[in-house]
């Protein structure tokens, strides 16, 4: 039986809690729960917000090929993406990443590996808004996210 | 065919999306880049960073520049993904 | 200004959002929230619960130290580990870690790191309540956490 | 000094802890055992198992038997850890 992953792309903050819920509530197989969430940082006090814009034709598409990567190479029993977009104001939630299996190695791995590929792969882009109420840059892909998903290429 | 474009590409070409038809020798995702070069200023100008533009052909991220675009419906050009 | 680890040993449950609020609450320097829940597994139905046993007066010192290792390795804002013992159903939580840092990777190490070291060297011991009746046996210690804990060794 | 045990060691001692006074020649961890073995048959059989054993004085885990207990008020033995 194959896992059906979640994914869902939205504006509104997501409730880590009842996420978790939905993947555990009932179940007497699972002995690992890894959950990533992604923050919005100000950079001591630089920003006031990030702007994240998407491309909603493809974003739930391309994640739900990354999410299928990750179910066929490690043993879950289930997993979330969840990616917001839109303003986000420092010390709010951007994205939420949660794998659940028996054992922890598949877990912490997976959940690893779809953020790798979120950052890479996910058709998002962020604007910073500074507190200086000058223009915002669009902030530049890190060459360190590349190495860090290539390492997952066999 | 439907363009649409992200992030300071949709900003310096000042349109989210436009609909073009090539000419008929426009037959790749390369070929397409430089017919678009050469109908305005503005893409010239992104086309100046074109070593980091990233196309996506019917949603699907394309990493070759020789990919065919025949029978595209959406092309999207965007710079590389900072989400997560 | 160093981090102060929250590190419990208790019967009753945790709650995870409510240790990972105490974490985040107020803060904008955060980009990167991990957790781990280890849950009790049945073993295909063949158990109705474990038994955790513990070195009461060791336990939350030797976790402190396991800690203060993984403070001083990676640039953490904020780490948690809470370890339960007495008698745990499937389904029910065992244990929870949460690493938070300004970047994912130092979250994703600190976290996997802490659950390598608490799974070999946190004095805690699991034995099995079967399902039928039988007299349960001790959990033997996997090669595998092991092997885990050693990819950390310099 | 105080000697605390834990998980199938308690199990076959058939007890959690007791107080001890070794002889004088006893000084380091790996001498407290031996003296252990030699005072019950129980303890004798659990020292079958003493590749596995593990050792805490004053609870901080002694990888090494050589390790001097001169001064030790808690020593543990017990099976490898299988929490987390």
């Amino acid at each position: 039986m194959s896992v059906e992953p979640t994914i869902r792309i939205q504006q509104q903050d997501f409730d880590l809690a009842a996420e978790v819920e939905r993947l555990t509530q009932g179940r007497r197989d699972i002995g690992a729960v890894v959950t990533f969430t992604g923050l919005c940082r100000d950079e001591d006090g630089r920003l006031v917000a990030l702007e994240l814009e998407h491309y909603p034709g493809m974003a739930q598409d391309e994640i739900a090929r990354i999410a299928r990567q990750a179910i066929e190479r490690w043993p879950l029993t289930g997993l979330t993406a969840i990616h917001r977009h839109g303003r986000i104001a420092p010390g709010e939630n951007i994205v939420l990443v949660i794998a659940v299996a028996s054992h922890r190695q598949a877990a912490f791995e997976a959940a690893s590996f779809m953020m790798d590929y979120l950052k890479t792969r996910a058709p998002f882009w962020k604007k910073e808004h500074p507190a200086d109420g000058s223009q915002g840059e669009w902030v530049e892909a890190r060459s360190e996210d590349d190495s860090s998903a290539a390492r997952w290429e066999d | 065919m439907k363009l649409v474009y992200f992030s300071w590409i949709r900003e310096k070409l000042g349109m989210a999306e436009e609909d073009v038809t090539p000419p008929e020798h426009v037959g790749t995702v390369g070929e397409l880049l430089d017919w678009l070069g050469s109908r305005s200023e503005a893409f010239e100008k992104v086309l100046e960073h074109d070593k980091v533009i990233r196309v996506a052909v019917d949603r699907v991220h394309i990493d070759d520049h020789a990919t065919p675009i025949d029978g595209a419906q959406e092309i999207a050009l965007f710079p590389p993904m900072t989400g997560g």
